[in-house]
């Protein structure tokens, strides 16, 4: 591994701060402030694809911008993990504002300049947080990314919507806090806050209760965002939110970057070495199953389509902690690449949600009946996405999947392939009766002369929904995402 | 070279001269007070800066008054603490003052010269009680800067003179108990001097007087800083006094006592004394933890923006004596760190609430709806900033207060570090809740409005019932007089919050008493 | 020392103490402002009588030289000077000054005192407190 | 103060001892660097004798003597001298207050003898004013 200095990661972070000014600014044109928002997110998406070769090389991009405590610096860094993460969500981003101008458009919403520069932080805030080099740069990007995704949540301004904004601030805050004592602990015992494959700690630095509190702390810190079970609550109730906020909410940033600090916290803070010693893994290992086959259950019962798909991406996130807790390589490996393809899947499902919402005004499953012949192209790409995530071939969520059953048996525990089984059997239970009801009922009244959303919103989708099959037919197209999630694992198990 | 050799008095001196000069200036014509004391504020500003540089380039400077040897004369110090403070609380006022022209204009027309007169010497004793190294110097300019603070109080609201009185009987005792302390001291060491002072205690430590000495002067400065249970005169005080009064006192008052009883416990006794021979240093930190919690939970219960920010200050105070408290470089650096980032929040919020008095004549919670975002999006904005440094997110100023903190509670020894972990902790989170309730109630639409949207099932209606709230009302922001203070402040926050490192690297470094 | 010996060679020191007792009374207890106000000078003249007490020596007269003293000056003697003839003159010029303070405090006291009374027309505090929550209720 | 009818006694003695407070006043302000006194005490008794007239002679008539309004620009005035030295020594090349670097002829020691004289006199025209001053703001609040 080499390294060098290089100022594009931190022109990709700041590519779209520097589009906020310009979105405000130009408030009083929409398709002029809407043009900000598509050339920040596709300048972005193509700085952070510059950085992937040199990556994929194995050499690190480096840049210390400031010390911003004696002895920490505020630092960017652009590994393996890094880049990954950071094509998601910049590639994610580009659909969701194409997406984000259809939807708020079709909408008439108000205050769309608060929408769209939140936005635009939010992701400056993703990429940091995908490239931040040591603890305390992520402590800022995270908590930057929690008030960036406030404005967002209480869009719509009505009460259920301040509700799931003081909910959300609620559990996000106190999560915030937890990772600074998170942080000054791990500083205290072992003199740095940098992110290091295989752990920062070195052995004999902790004891058993310590290691057990620190990891239970970081796990409360992250865990909020990463939705797991029991800090997961959060997440149903910020559907109040328009529905690309909850595309990427639940699918591109907030809820990534919680899983992605899960990863962080697992393989580059504690290190597979650690977890294990300290029997952390069986805590983590517990937590994520409960939270899988539960999320599952529930979502069952939610009626509420947007409140079901937020229990299958509480459950979905949780197969990502699941693969980091197995510390296998093909965990690893399965886990991060769930990362990706959860959002390729997830993403397709919320746009459908929100195309139906707009175009039909229905939120409701019990409403969908027969809406497939109306919206075609759109409730396919549904199918696709509902495919994916029950973990059926040629889907990509059958390729992560798969690997974290692989990962599941080297650890030599069947219990969590047993629990990945049960979930892919809830999963085709709480998704192909929508899949059913939108193809083979009839539909009502109220669909007659309704046709398509707007192209702004079913390009996105269809997009979405072919990579998803793209992506399960070769994980390694266009930016090599098995080859990197190979690649990270190797080097946090080795 | 003359102005360079004296930077240390001409400060206070310059403040002094010109605290008396208003009056004369502006005996005719009331508008040219507040000239006259923006000309000395500046040369103020810059000769702090001026003295930064030059405690950081040629170290300590002393400065014999009268060119009387210390400890027979009184000497002035400069060292890196002083000149910390000294430049917090100058370039503070300096925004303050230039944001004051208008709203005192408004708020007591006629009364200017008399106004920034007593402004004029109240910092004449704030500077002067910085950067002297003198016990009783330290009492006499405590009592100026007092005296003018009463008057500055009371010429508020009907009820500020209530609020002046008891503040001036707790500001009396605590002064009283100061120079008590002071006594003891004097006949115990038979010197005023802090340098010498310092040099002679070790060899009488032991003794009681000692003791007494520290423990009332401790007292005194805890009535002075609004400290945790001593804090009763503080809320009223700050509610009731006109809203530049409140902007200029509240980043500067407090912080001052602070600095006292920091330069009292750490250079006048010593660290070990104080912090290892007797639990002084822990019974402050466990007060102070009462006062964040308390000021917190008060500060959530109150309707009135700048009662909030006066219970608000209780308990950033008791962050500051945390610091002080823990006795660690950690908890040290992050107190004065706070001192500097309290300042300026402080200053911030209290100039928006100015604003908004100034623009819609009350600063009432309950009363603020999103049409002030309209009227004025700038302040709400330098508000936002304000609010979201208070709760301590990165990359504001006020995250890292906590940051320094919270390592040196992790850094004191024993258990208690993580009761006050938890305490920051607690705090940060009610913080969040009294910033947040006014920022849900300015950012959006009220809740009565659009309950009907809510309930209603029909997509149309709710966007119907929307569009009648959104009626649109002109932007009414205040002048750039007054907003552009508001937004440096406001600015501030993030450019220190970013550049804390730079700071505490450069200057706080070197406060650290030996022996930490 | 015996204690009585200590109790009885700090009389000055107990009455100081007194005083002070009767000040912070004062403060606290009166419910005449102006009362508090008597408590609070007589609590800040029990501290210049202490400071005052404590430079007491049997003796000794005020610190300018005499004319034997001048005498060795002029001859380079300043080290023969005995000081047990003078009063140590720091306290008394410290306790001039904290007088000044105290008439200053007093004037404001007194200036705050007659704005109370003329908008709450009264110096009890009971009666002063329960005037200003009616204002509080005229306010809402 | 129910009435006002004029005590012709007090007044009398009051406009005769005020002058004799004035000279003492003054003596124990100008002795003040080499002897017991100084701007401080001489101060308070000049205000003694301005006040011993307001007090004797009602506020009206004793406006002849000393016009309410002179308090505050004399209080600042005294100050103002003091500064003054101070700052002149400061502006010729000493600290500030340091009187041996005033712009006066003689030793060393007599110019501090002079420099300490121009601040009594600072000191004592500062207190006279301001406490005639205060004396005068607190008579305005009486509501008669």
């Amino acid at each position: 591994m080499t390294t060098y200095t290089s100022i594009v990661p931190l022109l990709a972070v700041l590519v779209s701060l520097a589009a906020v000014p310009l979105i405000i600014w130009s408030r009083k044109h929409p398709n002029l402030r809407e043009s900000w928002t598509i050339a920040a997110s596709l300048v972005k998406f193509g700085l952070v694809l510059s950085l992937l070769p040199n990556a994929l090389l194995n050499k690190v991009a480096e840049l210390n911008i400031i010390e911003i405590s004696p002895g920490i610096n505020l630092a960017l860094r652009v590994d393996q993990f890094g880049i990954f993460f950071a094509l998601i969500a910049s590639g994610l981003w580009i659909f969701t504002s194409f997406y984000s101008i259809g939807y708020m458009r079709g909408e008439n919403s108000h205050k769309q300049t608060r929408y769209f520069s939140s936005f635009a932080i939010c992701l400056s805030s993703t990429i940091g947080i995908a490239f931040s080099a040591n603890l305390l740069t992520f402590i800022v990007f995270y908590e930057m990314l929690t008030i960036a995704t406030y404005p967002l949540v209480i869009h719509e301004e009505n009460e259920e919507a301040i509700k799931a904004g003081r909910k959300y601030l609620i559990y996000t805050l106190t999560a915030g806090l937890f990772l600074i004592v998170a942080t000054v602990w791990t500083y205290g015992i072992a003199g740095t806050l940098d992110f290091k494959a295989g752990g920062l700690f070195s052995d004999g630095m902790l004891d058993l209760p310590r290691a057990t509190m620190l990891f239970l702390l970081f796990l409360a810190a992250v865990g909020v965002k990463a939705g797991i079970m029991p800090f997961h609550s959060w997440l149903p109730t910020a559907m109040a939110a328009p529905t690309p906020v909850s595309a990427l909410l639940h699918a591109v940033a907030v809820v990534k970057s919680g899983v992605f600090a899960v990863i962080r916290v697992v393989g580059f803070v504690f290190g597979p070495a650690m977890m294990a010693a300290f029997g952390l893994d069986t805590i983590l290992l517990t937590m994520a199953g409960i939270t899988i086959i539960v999320a599952s259950l529930i979502a069952l019962r939610q009626d509420n389509l947007k409140r079901r798909l937020a229990y299958s991406t509480v459950g979905h996130l949780s197969y990502i902690v699941l693969g980091a807790a197995l510390l296998t390589k093909s965990g690893f490996t399965g886990g991060i690449m769930h990362i990706a393809f959860h959002a390729t899947m997830k993403i397709t499902l919320f746009f459908v949600a929100g195309a139906i919402a707009v175009n039909l005004h229905r939120k409701n499953i019990s409403q969908l009946n027969g809406i497939g012949r109306v919206m075609p192209w759109t409730m396919g790409a549904f199918t696709v996405g509902a495919i994916g995530l029950a973990g059926i071939p040629p889907i990509n969520g059958f390729v992560s999947k798969w690997y974290l059953g692989i990962g599941s048996i080297e650890s030599g525990n069947l219990i969590p392939l047993a629990i990945l089984v049960v979930s892919g059997l809830l999963n085709a239970a709480y998704f192909f009766p929508i899949v059913h009801i939108a193809f083979f009922r009839k539909g009502d009244d109220g669909l007659k002369g309704k046709g398509e959303a707007s192209l702004f919103m079913v390009v996105p989708i269809v997009i979405c929904a072919i990579l998803s099959v793209l992506f399960g037919i070769y994980p390694d197209l266009f930016f090599n995402f098995f080859k990197l999630a190979g690649s990270i694992a190797a080097s946090i198990v080795a | 070279m003359i102005l360079t050799t004296n930077s240390p008095v001409l400060i206070p001196l310059l403040f002094l001269v010109f605290g008396l000069l208003i009056p004369l200036i502006a005996w005719k014509r009331n508008s040219l007070a507040w000239p006259t004391l923006m000309l000395v504020s500046t040369a103020a500003a810059a000769i702090s800066i001026y003295n930064v540089f030059k405690v950081l380039s040629t170290g300590p400077v002393h400065y014999h008054l009268g060119n009387w040897v210390p400890p027979i004369g009184i000497e002035y110090v400069l060292d890196h603490l002083s000149v910390f403070v000294m430049v917090v609380i100058n370039v503070v006022a300096f925004l303050v003052l230039i944001h004051a022209r208008e709203i005192v204009g408004k708020e007591m027309p006629g009364k200017q010269a008399p106004y920034f007169a007593t402004v004029s010497l109240m910092m004449a004793g704030f500077n002067g009680i910085v950067v002297t190294g003198d016990l009783f110097n330290l009492y006499v300019f405590l009592e100026i800067s007092s005296l003018s603070l009463y008057g500055l109080i009371a010429i508020g609201e009907r009820k500020s003179p209530v609020a002046a009185f008891r503040y001036l009987i707790m500001g009396t005792v605590a002064a009283s108990f100061y120079l008590l302390g002071v006594g003891f001291l004097y006949m115990t060491t038979g010197s005023l001097n802090m340098a010498d002072v310092k040099a002679i205690l070790p060899s009488i430590i032991g003794q009681p007087t000692v003791l007494i000495a520290l423990a009332l002067m401790v007292l005194g400065m805890g009535i002075k800083m609004a400290l945790f249970p001593l804090h009763g005169w503080l809320p009223d005080a700050y509610t009731y006094a006109p809203s530049t009064s409140s902007a200029i006192i509240a980043p500067t008052g407090t912080k001052v006592a602070s600095y006292v009883m920091l330069r009292v416990m750490f250079f006048v006794f010593g660290v070990s004394y104080v912090a290892k021979t007797l639990p002084l240093a822990a019974m402050i930190t466990w007060m102070a933890a009462i006062a964040i919690i308390y000021g917190s939970i008060m500060a959530i219960a109150q309707s009135e923006m700048k009662r909030m920010l006066a219970y608000s200050s209780v308990a950033q105070v008791g962050y500051i004596a945390l610091g002080i408290g823990l006795a660690n470089p950690f908890g040290l650096i992050g107190a004065v760190l706070h001192v500097l980032n309290h300042a300026v929040m402080k200053a911030g919020l209290f100039l928006v609430s100015g604003n908004l008095r100034f623009k819609l004549g009350h600063s009432n919670i309950f009363k603020l709806d999103n049409t002030v975002r309209k009227k004025m999006p700038w302040t709400m904005a330098a508000f936002t900033v304000g609010a979201l440094s208070m709760v301590g997110l990165p990359p504001m100023a006020g995250f890292f207060s906590k940051w320094y903190l919270i390592r040196g509670a992790y850094s004191s020894p024993s258990w208690t570090g993580w009761v006050f972990i938890g305490v920051i902790f607690l705090s940060s989170l009610l913080n969040a809740v009294y910033f947040f309730r006014i920022i849900e109630k300015v950012y959006m639409k009220p809740l009565t409005a659009s309950k009907n949207g809510a309930n209603g099932h029909d997509h149309n209606d709710h966007h119907a019932a929307g569009h009648v709230v959104e009626a649109e009302v002109p932007r009414d922001e205040v002048s750039g007089s007054m907003l552009i203070p508001t937004l440096v402040l406001a600015v501030g926050l993030i450019v220190l919050g970013i550049l804390n490192a730079f700071i505490v690297n450069g200057i706080i470094k070197y406060i650290i008493p030996a022996g930490m | 020392m015996t204690t009585l010996e200590f109790i009885l060679g700090h009389y000055a020191y107990w009455l100081t103490l007194v005083l002070m007792m009767i000040g912070l009374y004062g403060m606290m207890m009166k419910r005449n402002l102006v009362k508090k106000l008597i408590g609070m000078t007589i609590f800040q003249v029990s501290i210049i009588i202490f400071y005052v007490a404590g430079a007491v020596k049997w003796g000794a007269t005020e610190p300018i030289l005499d004319n034997v003293d001048i005498e060795k000056v002029h001859h380079g003697m300043t080290q023969a000077i005995s000081t047990a003839k003078y009063i140590n003159p720091l306290p008394h010029t410290l306790m001039l000054t904290a007088i000044v303070v105290g008439v200053a405090t007093t004037g404001v006291a007194f200036a705050l005192v007659i704005m109370i009374y003329k908008r709450y027309k009264t110096l009890d505090e009971a009666v002063l407190l329960e005037r200003m929550k009616k204002d509080n209720d005229s306010d809402n | 103060m129910t009435h006002k009818e004029d005590n012709p006694i007090i007044t009398l003695v009051s406009r005769v001892v005020s002058p004799f407070i004035m000279i003492f006043a003054l003596y124990v302000i100008f002795h003040g660097h080499y002897s017991p006194g100084g701007g401080f005490q001489g101060g308070t008794m000049l205000a003694a004798a301005v006040l011993l007239v307001r007090l004797g002679a009602g506020r009206e008539i004793s406006q002849l003597q000393f016009k309410k309004s002179w308090g505050m620009p004399l209080g600042s005035l005294g100050v103002l001298i003091y500064f003054g030295t101070g700052f002149v020594a400061m502006l010729l090349g000493g600290n500030f207050l340091n009187y041996e670097f005033l712009p006066l002829a003689g030793a060393a020691n007599a110019v501090r003898g002079w420099g300490i004289l121009f601040v009594e006199i600072g000191v004592g025209t500062a207190v006279m004013g301001i406490l005639v001053a205060i004396y005068d703001d607190l008579l305005e609040g009486d509501p008669l």
